[in-house]
C-alpha cells in the first residue's frame, strides 16, 4: 500500500517538490513581510511551516525513511501551539489598540 | 612575600578606611600607612643586592595563562621608591584640602598606590596590564567625584582615552602570549620571543600606544591639559608624578624587550615626536594663565624629553631619563602643592588673581623659587643630572636631536621665570590678607626640596641603583642604528 | 688630601656657609650684622686663597683636587674636583679680593634696606658659584658655577622685586644667559663624546692629537664661544647687561663688571689649548670682540644714566678682552680682566656712592659740581676714569696698550678700530666725569659723603687701579711680565703667545695713543666741563646722534624679532594648535563614534514588518556571501 | 533526564498551587523543586547518559550548562518573590511558564538530534511569547509580545527549512551523522547541505540575537516586564548559545559558512556597541549591550578551539550573573523613580545607598571587562582564542569595540557616582539585597579566582 504511495510520490522528480515547497515558503515570507493584517501574517507563517512539511515528506519518501514524517507531526503540533499563542496575543492587541494592523505597533523603537 | 607586604600595606589601610570611614583621623591613618610603605621600601633598597629579585612566582589559572609573578630589579626599585616617596606628600597635601568624605579620598589614593606598586613589581605582562588598568580606576573616581567644573565630560574622556591605549596594549600582550605558545606572559618569556621584523613594525605601535598616551607624548596628549587643570590637586599629583612614570617603565619593560627591532625601526620617529612635544609644550606653557595648565604643559615638555632620552637607548640617556623621571616626580609634586597652597590663599589657580605675593608671603616665595630651580634644571638639583645625562646620550645618537632637546632649557627658563614673576613678583596688586608659609607647607616642601638638592649634589645612591640594570638592558637589547 | 688642597677646597665652602646661614636666619639678622658676617666670610675666603696661593708652586703646573665622585655611571666619570693651578688661583684672588671689598661697601650701601640680609645671602651665594666656576677641574663643575652665577645675577637684578621693569630685566638676563648655555651644553656633550671626559687637563692633552681646524674642534670651540658671548655680553647677546643695572649698584660692580661677565674670558683662556688649534674660531672671536668694543663704546657716548654709561663701557671693555683672545693674546686678556676688575669696580662703586649721595638720582643731567661736596668719591672716580682711559702708568694703560700692541701686530685695521674705540671710551668717560663732578649742581638733593665702609673700598680700589699694572709690568718699563709667566704654567695658549714688535714700534704706538687720548680729554673738557652741554630727549637730536642715544634701536629690534614672535607663537599654538586641532582631534574620535551611533540606531524603526523585511534582506545578503564564497 | 521530567512536573504543580495555595509558597516551591532537579542532575554527573535512542545526551557540556541555567532560574525566582509581590493574579502562571521555558532550555543544552533541538527552541520560545506579554493592560508589553512572536516564528520557519534541507542532504536528523557528513559530503548534495546548514544557523542566530537577526531583542527587552527581560537575557541567551555551539562544535563548517560567521561577528560587534552608545533607556541599553556580547561570543565560536566550551560557559554565566544583578537594581531604582527607565534614575545612587552603588559599579565593570572582575577574564580569554585561531583583524576589531562598550557602562557608573544632594530613595527588600550582593560578590570572586568556574 504505502509502497504504492511512495512510488506515486516518486513519479514526480524530487526537484519539483523542492522547488514547489521553496515557492510556497517564499510566498509565505512575502505574505508575512508585506501584509499588514495580523491574521494574514499568521496564516502566512502557517504556510511557511507547511511548505517545510511538504519538503520533509518528499525527502522522506525519496530516502524511504519514515523519521521525517514523524518530524512533520511534531511540526504540526508546534505550529498549532504557536498559532494558539499568536491568536491570544492578537486578541490582547485588539484590546489595546482597536486594530489588527501591524504598523500600529511602533512605540518601541531606536 | 616581601612584595606582597609592600602591596598589602596601602591596600589594607585603604580597605580599612572604606569600611570604618574615619573622618577626622583618615588623613593621619593614610599618612601613617604611606610612611610605613616608605620605610619598608627604604629597607628594600638597603637590602637590594644588585641582581633581580623574584619574590612571587606562582600560577593563578595555569590553563588560561594567568600567572602571578612579581619581583623587582634596580629599575623597578627606583619606581617603587619613587611611588613610596611621593605618596606621603600627596597625602600630606590633602591636609589642606577641604574635600568631603576625606576617608574615601584617602582610600582611593591608597588603592592607587597599591596598584601602582603592583605595576612596578609585576614581572608578568598580563599582571602588569591588570594593575595598569586597576590603577586607573581609583583615579577615575577621584576625578569624577572631587574634580572641578566640567569634570563629568573630562573624566570620561580621560578614562576612555587611557583605556584606548590600555586595550591596544592588552591586544599586543595577548598576541605575544599566543606567539610564545603556552600562554606564558612572563617578561622573561616574552623577551625571549624573536618576532619577524614586519610583525614587530606594527606590533610596536600596538604596545607603545598605551604608554604614548599615558606619558603623554606629542600627538597623544589631547586628554592631558583639561584633566590636569580639572582634577583635584592630589589627583593631578598622582597623575603627573607617578602615573606618568608607568608609561616610561612600561616602555622599558614591554616595548624594547619584546619588539627591539620594531623599536629600532621607529626610534627616530618617536624621538622626533617627543622632541616636538617637548618644544611645543614649552612654548605653549609660556602664555598659560592658569598654574595647573602651565604645569600640565611643562609636564608635557619634560615628558617629551624623558621619552626622547629613553629612545636614544644608550646607557647615558636611559639612566638620565630614569633619573629625570624621579626628579620630575619630586618637582611636580612640589609645584602642585604650591598651586594648592596658593589657591587656599587667593582662592584660585589663575595667575591673574596673583602677583606681588612675595610681599606678603616671602617664605612661600622662597620655597617656590627653590622648587622652581629644580624645574629649570639648575645644576646641583636632580633635574640637572638627569637632563645632562639625557643630552649626552641623545647627542651620541644625533646632534640635531640633541640641539632640539637642549633648547628646552631655554624654554623652561622662559615660562617658569615668567610664571614666578606673575605669581610672586611685581607690586602687591590685590592687597589680600594672607598668612605666610605655614608649618604644614614647610613640612611638605622642605623635605621635597632637600631631596632635590641632596640627590643633585650626590646622585650616587640612585645612579648606583639603576646603572647595573640599565647596562644589562642596553647590552641585552642592542639597537640597530 | 694635603692640607694645602684642603684649604684650597675650603675656599668656596665659606661663602656657601655664609649664604645658607644668613638665608635661614635672615629674619633675625639685621642687615649690618648679616653684612659683616658675609664680609668676614669673604675675607676669610680671600685669606685662604692667599695661603693656597703662597704655598703654590707654579713650576708644577698645578694639579687636580678630587673632592668626591659626582656623576659616575658606566662610561661616564665626572668627579666633583677642583683645578689647583695658576689660572684658578688668579681668578680666585680676584673674586675673593674684589668681592670682599664690595661686600664691605655693601654694608654701608644697603644699610637702610629692609631686605639687606637677603641681599648679603645672595651675594655670598654668588661668590660661591663664581668660585666653583673658576675652580672647577672639568667643564661640568664650571657649568655649575656658570649657571649658579646666572641664578644669583637673576635674583640680584630683580632684588627690588616690586618694580616690574626690574623683574623683566632680571628675566632677560637669565634667559639670554640660558641661550648662551645651550651652546655651552652642546659643546660639553660634544667634547664628552670626543674625549670621554670633561677634565680640562685630559681634553687639552688629547686635543693636540687633532689637526688644526678639525671640524669637531671648530664646532666645540664655536659653541663654547656662544656660551661665552652669553655670559660676557658680546654681540649678539649683550643687551641684557645694560638692563642688568636695575640691580643694586654693588651688584653691578661685583657681578656685571668685575667677575661674572669675565667668566667667558676665563673659559676661553681655560680652553686656550683648544682655541689655539682653531684659527677660524679665533677669527670669529676677534671680529665679534672688536665689533662689540666699538658698538658698545659708540652707544656709551650719549647715555644719561650714570650706570648705563658704565655698563656700556663694561661691554666695550669685554669686547677688548675678546679681541685679545681672538688674537691669541690670552695673558693680555687676563691682564685686562684684572685691571678692568679694579677700575670698573671702582667706577661702579663710585657711581654708587654718587647715587647714594644724591638719594637715588641716576641721571647725570641732574648732577654736576659734586667734586666739592663728595671729595673722596670724586678723587677715586677721577682715578678710575683716568685708568680706564689708559693714562700712562695707570693700570688700564698697561693692559690696554698690551692689547693694542697685539692688535697692531695682527692687523692695522683691528688696531685702528680698537684705538678709535679707546678714544670713544675716553670721551664718554670724561663726559661722565665732567658732567657729574664739574660745573654747578643741577639737582635738588643735598649731596653728602658716604660712610667709611663705602669710602674705604673706594680708596683701596683706587690704589689698586693706580699700581695694579705692576703685576704684569712689560719689559719696556723694566718689568718681566710676571702675570704672563705665572699664568703660562696653567694655560698652554699663553705659553706660546709671542709679541715680536721692535722696542721703537712699541714706543711709537704708546706715544701716539697717549697723545690721542689726552687730546680727546681736552676736547671733552671743552664740551662738558666749562659749560655743561646737556642732551635733551632723543627726539630732538640729529638723526645719527639720536640713533646712538637710542642704542642703535637694538632692543626694539630684538623685541620685534624674537620676543613678540615667541609670545605670538605661544598664544597661537594654544588657541589654534591645541584648542582647534589637538583637543578636537582627541574628542573627535569619540564624537564620531557617538554620531555614527545616532545614525545607525535609526535602523531599528520599531516597525515589525520592516524588521522582518530587514531579516529577509539580511538572509538574502548572507546567502549571496555564502554562495559567492563557495 | 529525570531532572527534565521533574521540572516539567514542577511547572504543572505550580499551576495547581496557583489555584489553591497562597501566593507566598509559590517561589519557595519552585526554588526547592529546582534545587532538587539540580541534585538529580548532579547525580547523573559524568555518567554521560543518553535517552530516546541517542536523541538527548547529558554529557559534560550539557550538564554544566543545565546546572547553570537552573541556578540562574533560582536566582530569578528569589528576585521574583519581591517582584511579583505587587501582582495579584497569574503569579503562578508566570513561574510555571518560566519553568516550562527552562525545560526547553535544558533540552537545548543537551540535544543530540535536530528534532530535540527544534522542540527545545519552541518549548523555550512559546512560553516566552506569553511572558513577554505578561502585563496584559500595557501596550508596550503587548507590542513586545507580538513582535517577539512574529519574528520568532518567522525565524523558526527558516530554521525548519534548514533542518529539512539538512535532512534532504544527509537523510538523518542525528547530529553525529550530520557532522560526519560535513567532513565527507556525498557528491551532488553539498549545495543542499550548505543551504540547510545556512538556514539552521540563521535560525539559531536569531535566538542569540546576532545581527541582522537581532531586531526583536531591543524592542522585546524594553517592552517585557523586567523579570522576563532578565530571564531572556540570561537563561534564554545562555541556552541558545549552548545549542548553537553544540551544533557546530565538532563540525568542520564549509568555508562559506565560516565566512558568514565572521561577517556576522563584525556586524554584531559593530552594531551592538555603536548603537548602545546612544541609548538612554537602561533596558534598551542592556539589550544592545547584550547584542554586543553576542558578538564577542561569536568571536569565540569562530575558532572552534578545544578551550571554546569553557570560555563559552564562563562568559555566558558571568554575563548572566551581572545582568541579573543589574536588572534587580534597575527594578528598585525604577520604583523609586516611578517607572522611569532612563539611566538618569541612577544619579546620586552612591550618596543614597553606597553599597548598591558599589555593587552596580562592579557589575557594570564586569560587563565592561575591567580587570579583577569576571568580565575581564571572560573577554580576555575570548580575545586569546580569537588570536590563537588566527582571526587577528576580527579580534582587533573586537578589542576596539570592547573599548566603545566600556563607554556606555562608564556613563551609567558616572551617573551613579555623580554627587547629588539627594539621591534616589531605594527600598531594598532583604531578598533583593541578597541577590544583588550575591551577584556583586560572585562577579568579584570569579574575577579573582576564575578557576572556580573551570569547565
Amino acid at each position: 500500500m504505502e509502497q504504492e504511495v511512495i512510488t506515486a510520490i516518486r513519479l514526480v522528480p524530487l526537484e519539483h517538490y523542492v522547488i514547489l515547497s521553496l515557492l510556497l515558503f517564499s510566498i509565505g515570507i512575502a505574505g508575512v513581510v508585506f501584509r499588514r493584517n495580523t491574521i494574514i501574517i499568521l496564516m502566512c507563517l502557517e504556510l511557511m511551516f507547511n511548505s517545510v512539511n511538504l519538503l520533509l515528506t518528499a525527502f522522506s519518501a525519496y530516502h524511504s525513511d519514515p523519521r521525517a514524517q514523524v518530524f512533520v507531526f511534531f511540526i504540526m503540533l508546534v505550529a498549532a501551539a504557536e498559532v494558539t499563542v499568536g491568536l491570544a496575543i492578537l486578541v490582547m492587541m485588539k484590546r489595546n489598540v482597536d486594530s489588527v494592523d501591524v504598523n500600529q505597533l511602533n512605540r518601541l523603537k531606536w | 612575600m616581601i612584595v606582597a607586604i609592600l602591596l598589602l600595606i596601602p591596600f589594607l589601610a585603604a580597605t580599612f578606611m572604606v569600611v570604618a570611614t574615619p573622618t577626622r583621623q583618615a588623613r593621619v591613618v593614610a599618612l601613617a600607612s604611606t610612611l610605613m610603605t616608605l620605610v619598608f621600601t627604604g629597607w628594600l633598597c638597603f637590602a637590594y643586592q644588585g641582581d633581580p629579585v623574584i619574590a612571587v612566582d606562582s600560577d593563578w589559572v595555569p590553563a588560561w595563562g594567568l600567572r602571578l609573578v612579581m619581583g623587582y630589579d634596580g629599575i623597578g626599585l627606583l619606581m617603587i621608591l619613587l611611588t613610596a616617596l611621593v605618596f606621603p606628600f600627596i597625602i600630606g597635601a590633602g591636609f589642606g584640602e577641604r574635600l568631603q568624605h576625606p576617608s574615601l579620598v584617602n582610600a582611593l589614593l591608597l588603592y592607587t598606590q597599591a596598584f601602582l606598586l603592583g605595576v612596578f613589581t609585576a614581572q608578568n605582562a598580563l599582571l602588569f596590564y591588570i594593575f595598569y588598568e586597576l590603577a586607573l580606576l581609583p583615579v577615575f573616581f577621584l576625578l569624577l567625584y572631587w574634580g572641578g567644573e566640567r569634570r563629568r565630560g573630562i573624566t570620561v574622556r580621560f578614562f576612555m582615552y587611557t583605556l584606548l591605549g590600555g586595550l591596544s596594549l592588552l591586544f599586543g600582550i595577548l598576541y605575544c602570549m599566543v606567539q610564545e605558545g603556552g600562554f606564558n606572559g612572563d617578561f622573561s618569556a616574552l623577551a625571549a620571543l624573536d618576532l619577524p621584523l614586519d610583525t614587530q613594525i606594527w606590533l610596536f605601535w600596538v604596545l607603545f600606544l598605551a604608554f604614548a598616551i599615558k606619558l603623554p607624548i606629542f600627538p597623544f596628549h589631547g586628554w592631558q591639559p583639561d584633566t590636569y587643570s580639572m582634577a583635584p590637586v592630589q589627583g593631578t599629583m598622582v597623575l603627573a608624578a607617578v602615573m606618568l612614570k608607568m608609561g616610561l617603565y612600561g616602555i622599558l619593560r614591554l616595548v624594547f624587550p619584546i619588539v627591539p627591532e620594531g623599536a629600532a625601526y621607529w626610534q627616530n620617529t618617536v624621538i622626533i615626536l617627543s622632541l616636538i612635544g617637548a618644544i611645543y609644550g614649552g612654548v605653549i606653557a609660556f602664555r598659560q594663565w592658569d598654574l595647573k595648565r602651565l604645569i600640565a604643559y611643562s609636564s608635557l615638555s619634560h615628558v617629551g624629553l624623558l621619552c626622547a632620552g629613553l629612545f636614544a637607548w644608550n646607557g647615558y640617556a636611559v639612566t638620565g631619563s630614569l633619573y629625570q623621571a624621579f626628579a620630575h616626580a619630586i618637582m611636580v609634586v612640589g609645584l602642585l602643592y604650591l598651586t594648592g597652597a596658593l589657591r587656599e590663599r587667593v582662592g584660585s589657580t589663575e595667575m591673574g588673581a596673583m602677583g606681588g605675593l612675595k610681599a606678603r608671603t616671602p617664605r612661600l616665595a622662597a620655597l617656590f623659587l627653590l622648587v622652581m630651580v629644580n624645574a629649570i634644571a639648575l645644576p646641583f638639583t636632580q633635574g640637572f643630572i638627569g637632563e645632562w645625562l639625557m643630552f649626552a646620550g641623545i647627542w651620541q645618537l644625533n646632534g640635531w636631536m640633541a640641539f632640539g632637546a637642549v633648547t628646552t632649557i631655554v624654554l623652561g627658563a622662559i615660562y617658569m621665570l615668567y610664571a614666578y614673576q606673575r605669581v610672586m613678583l611685581g607690586e602687591d596688586k590685590w592687597q589680600l590678607e594672607m598668612d605666610d608659609a605655614t608649618l604644614r607647607d614647610h613640612l611638605v616642601l622642605v623635605p621635597l626640596i632637600a631631596v632635590t638638592f641632596i640627590l643633585g649634589v650626590y646622585p650616587a645612591p640612585i645612579l648606583n641603583l639603576i646603572n647595573g640594570p640599565v647596562q644589562q638592558l642596553i647590552t641585552a637589547i642592542p639597537m640597530l642604528p | 688630601m694635603v692640607t694645602a688642597d684642603l684649604l684650597f677646597s675650603l675656599v668656596p665652602a665659606l661663602p656657601l656657609v655664609g649664604a645658607v646661614l644668613i638665608a635661614s636666619a635672615r629674619r633675625y639678622l639685621s642687615g649690618t650684622v648679616a653684612g659683616m658676617l658675609a664680609t668676614a666670610l669673604m675675607v676669610g675666603a680671600f685669606v685662604l686663597t692667599a695661603v693656597a696661593f703662597s704655598t703654590f708652586d707654579p713650576s708644577t703646573g698645578g694639579h687636580t683636587v678630587r673632592v668626591f665622585d659626582w656623576i659616575q655611571i658606566t662610561g661616564m666619570d665626572i668627579p666633583f674636583a677642583f683645578r689647583y693651578d695658576a689660572l684658578a688661583l688668579t681668578m680666585m684672588l680676584l673674586v675673593t679680593g674684589v668681592g670682599s671689598l664690595i661686600h664691605l661697601y655693601s654694608i654701608g650701601y644697603m644699610h637702610n634696606d629692609a631686605r639687606a640680609s637677603t641681599f648679603f645671602a645672595q651675594l655670598n651665594l654668588f661668590s660661591f658659584a663664581m668660585l666653583l666656576l673658576v675652580m672647577g677641574s672639568n667643564l661640568l663643575i664650571t657649568f655649575i658655577g656658570w649657571e649658579g652665577v646666572g641664578l644669583c645675577s637673576y635674583l640680584l637684578i630683580g632684588f627690588w622685586y616690586n618694580v616690574p621693569d626690574y623683574n623683566y630685566a632680571a628675566r632677560k638676563a637669565f634667559v639670554m644667559n640660558r641661550i648662551g648655555d645651550v651652546g655651552m651644553v652642546l659643546a660639553m656633550v660634544l667634547l664628552f663624546q670626543q674625549f670621554g671626559t670633561l677634565e680640562y687637563s685630559v681634553i687639552l692633552e688629547q686635543a693636540d692629537g687633532f689637526s688644526a681646524n678639525a671640524p669637531i674642534l671648530i664646532a666645540a670651540t664655536l659653541m663654547l664661544f656662544v656660551g661665552a658671548t652669553g655670559k660676557s655680553a658680546q654681540i649678539p647677546l649683550f643687551t641684557w647687561l645694560p638692563d642688568a643695572m636695575a640691580g643694586p649698584t654693588p651688584v653691578s660692580a661685583l657681578i656685571h663688571a668685575a667677575t661674572m661677565v669675565t667668566a667667558g674670558i676665563y673659559l676661553v683662556v681655560r680652553c686656550s689649548g683648544l682655541f689655539e688649534l682653531v684659527p677660524l674660531t679665533q677669527d670669529v672671536i676677534l671680529v665679534i670682540g672688536t665689533a662689540t668694543a666699538l658698538l658698545a663704546a659708540s652707544i656709551g657716548l650719549f647715555q644719561n644714566d650714570i650706570k648705563k654709561v658704565l655698563a656700556y663701557s663694561t661691554v666695550s671693555q669685554l669686547g677688548y678682552m675678546f679681541a685679545a683672545l681672538g688674537m691669541g693674546a690670552y695673558s693680555a686678556a687676563m691682564f685686562h680682566v684684572i685691571m678692568h676688575a679694579f677700575f670698573k669696580a671702582l667706577l661702579f662703586l663710585g657711581a654708587g656712592s654718587v647715587i647714594h649721595a644724591l638719594g637715588g638720582e641716576q641721571d647725570i643731567r641732574k648732577m654736576g659740581g659734586l667734586k666739592g661736596s663728595i671729595k673722596i668719591t670724586y678723587v677715586t672716580f677721577l682715578i678710575g676714569t683716568c685708568a680706564i682711559a689708559g693714562l700712562p702708568l695707570l693700570s688700564g694703560f698697561f693692559s690696554k696698550d698690551l692689547i693694542l700692541a697685539f692688535a697692531y701686530q695682527r692687523s692695522p685695521v683691528v688696531y685702528a678700530v680698537l684705538v678709535f674705540g679707546a678714544l670713544l671710551t675716553t670721551f664718554y668717560m670724561f663726559r661722565l666725569l665732567f658732567l657729574v663732578f664739574f660745573g654747578s649742581y643741577r639737582g635738588k638733593a643735598h649731596p653728602h659723603e658716604s660712610p667709611l665702609s663705602m669710602t674705604v673700598p673706594l680708596m683701596v680700589l683706587a690704589a689698586l687701579s693706580v699700581v695694579g699694572g705692576v703685576i704684569n709690568l712689560p719689559h719696556l718699563f723694566g718689568g718681566h711680565e710676571a702675570l704672563k709667566h705665572f699664568l703660562a704654567t696653567a694655560s698652554s695658549g699663553i705659553s706660546n703667545e709671542t709679541l715680536h714688535l721692535s722696542v721703537t714700534t712699541e714706543w711709537i704706538l704708546m706715544g701716539s695713543t697717549v697723545l690721542l687720548v689726552t687730546s680727546t680729554i681736552a676736547y671733552a673738557y671743552g664740551r662738558f666741563a666749562r659749560k655743561a652741554e646737556l642732551d635733551g630727549e632723543p627726539e630732538t637730536m640729529p638723526l645719527f646722534k639720536r640713533l646712538l642715544a637710542e642704542r642703535w634701536r637694538i632692543d626694539p629690534l630684538y623685541a620685534a624679532l624674537f620676543e613678540r614672535p615667541f609670545g605670538w607663537m605661544s598664544t597661537k599654538l594654544h588657541t589654534v594648535g591645541e584648542s582647534r586641532i589637538m583637543i578636537p582631534l582627541t574628542n573627535g574620535v569619540g564624537g564620531a563614534a557617538l554620531r555614527i551611533g545616532r545614525v545607525v540606531r535609526r535602523v531599528q524603526t520599531g516597525n515589525a514588518s520592516f524588521h522582518l523585511l530587514a531579516m529577509v534582506v539580511g538572509i538574502i545578503a548572507f546567502l549571496f556571501i555564502t554562495l559567492l564564497s563557495t | 533526564m529525570s531532572a527534565l521530567i521533574l521540572i516539567s512536573i514542577l511547572g504543572v504543580l505550580m499551576l495547581y498551587a496557583g489555584l489553591m495555595a497562597p501566593r507566598k509558597v509559590l517561589a519557595p516551591l519552585g526554588i526547592i523543586g529546582l534545587l532538587a532537579a539540580l541534585f538529580l542532575l548532579r547525580s547523573g554527573w559524568n555518567v554521560n547518559t543518553e535517552f530516546f535512542g541517542h536523541m538527548v545526551q547529558f554529557d559534560g557540556f550539557g550538564l554544566v550548562f543545565s546546572e547553570a541555567l537552573i541556578l540562574l532560574t533560582v536566582l530569578l525566582f528569589v528576585f521574583g518573590v519581591d517582584y511579583y509581590a505587587r501582582l495579584h493574579e497569574n503569579v503562578a502562571e508566570q513561574y510555571a511558564l518560566m519553568l516550562f521555558s527552562l525545560v526547553g532550555a535544558i533540552m537545548l543544552t543537551s540535544y543530540q538530534h535536530l528534532l530535540i533541538l527544534f522542540l527545545g527552541i519552541e518549548i523555550l520560545s512559546i512560553p516566552l511569547y506569553i511572558l513577554a506579554g505578561g502585563k496584559r493592560d500595557s501596550f508596550r508589553s503587548g507590542e513586545a509580545a507580538f513582535k517577539y512572536f512574529v519574528q520568532g516564528s518567522f525565524a523558526s520557519g527558516f530554521f525548519l527549512l534548514g533542518i529539512a534541507l539538512l535532512y534532504g542532504s544527509c537523510a538523518s536528523f542525528d547530529l553525529a551523522v550530520i557532522q560526519a557528513y560535513a567532513s565527507a559530503p556525498i557528491p551532488g548534495t553539498e549545495m543542499l547541505f550548505l543551504l540547510g546548514l545556512f538556514f539552521t544557523i540563521a535560525g539559531l542566530s536569531f535566538k542569540v540575537a546576532a545581527v541582522p537577526f537581532h531586531f526583536w531583542s531591543p524592542d522585546v527587552y524594553e517592552g517585557s516586564p523586567t523579570l522576563v527581560t532578565a530571564f531572556m537575557s540570561t537563561v534564554v541567551k545562555t541556552a541558545a548559545f549552548a545549542a548553537f555551539y553544540r551544533l557546530i562544535q565538532y563540525m568542520d563548517l564549509p568555508k562559506a559558512l565560516d565566512m558568514m560567521l565572521v561577517v556576522m561577528t563584525w556586524l554584531t560587534l559593530f552594531l551592538g556597541n555603536i548603537v548602545a552608545l546612544r541609548q538612554s533607556q537602561f533596558k534598551r541599553l542592556m539589550a544592545y549591550s547584550g547584542i554586543a556580547h553576542t558578538g564577542f561570543l561569536l568571536l569565540a565560536f569562530l575558532g572552534r578551539d578545544p578551550l571554546t566550551p569553557s570560555v563559552l560557559f564562563f562568559y555566558t554565566v558571568t554575563y548572566s550573573i551581572a545582568t541579573v544583578g543589574l536588572f534587580v537594581v534597575l527594578t528598585l531604582a525604577k520604583r523609586a523613580a516611578k517607572g522611569d527607565e532612563n539611566i538618569r534614575i541612577f544619579k546620586g545612587l552612591f550618596r543614597s545607598s553606597p553599597w548598591l552603588a558599589i555593587v552596580t559599579m562592579l557589575l557594570l565593570l564586569s560587563l565592561a571587562g575591567i580587570p579583577l572582575t569576571a568580565g575581564f577574564v571572560a573577554k580576555y580569554r575570548v580575545f586569546l582564542i580569537g588570536i590563537e585561531s588566527g582571526f587577528l583583524k576580527t579580534t582587533a576589531f573586537a578589542v576596539l569595540m570592547a573599548l566603545v562598550g566600556i563607554y556606555y557602562y562608564v556613563i551609567v557608573i558616572r551617573e551613579a557616582f555623580t554627587p547629588r544632594d539627594k539621591g534616589p530613595q531605594l527600598v531594598v527588600s532583604p531578598l533583593n539585597w541578597l541577590v544583588i550582593s550575591f551577584c556583586g560578590i560572585a562577579v568579584m570572586l570569579l574575577g579573582l579566582f576564575p578557576g572556580l568556574l573551570h569547565l
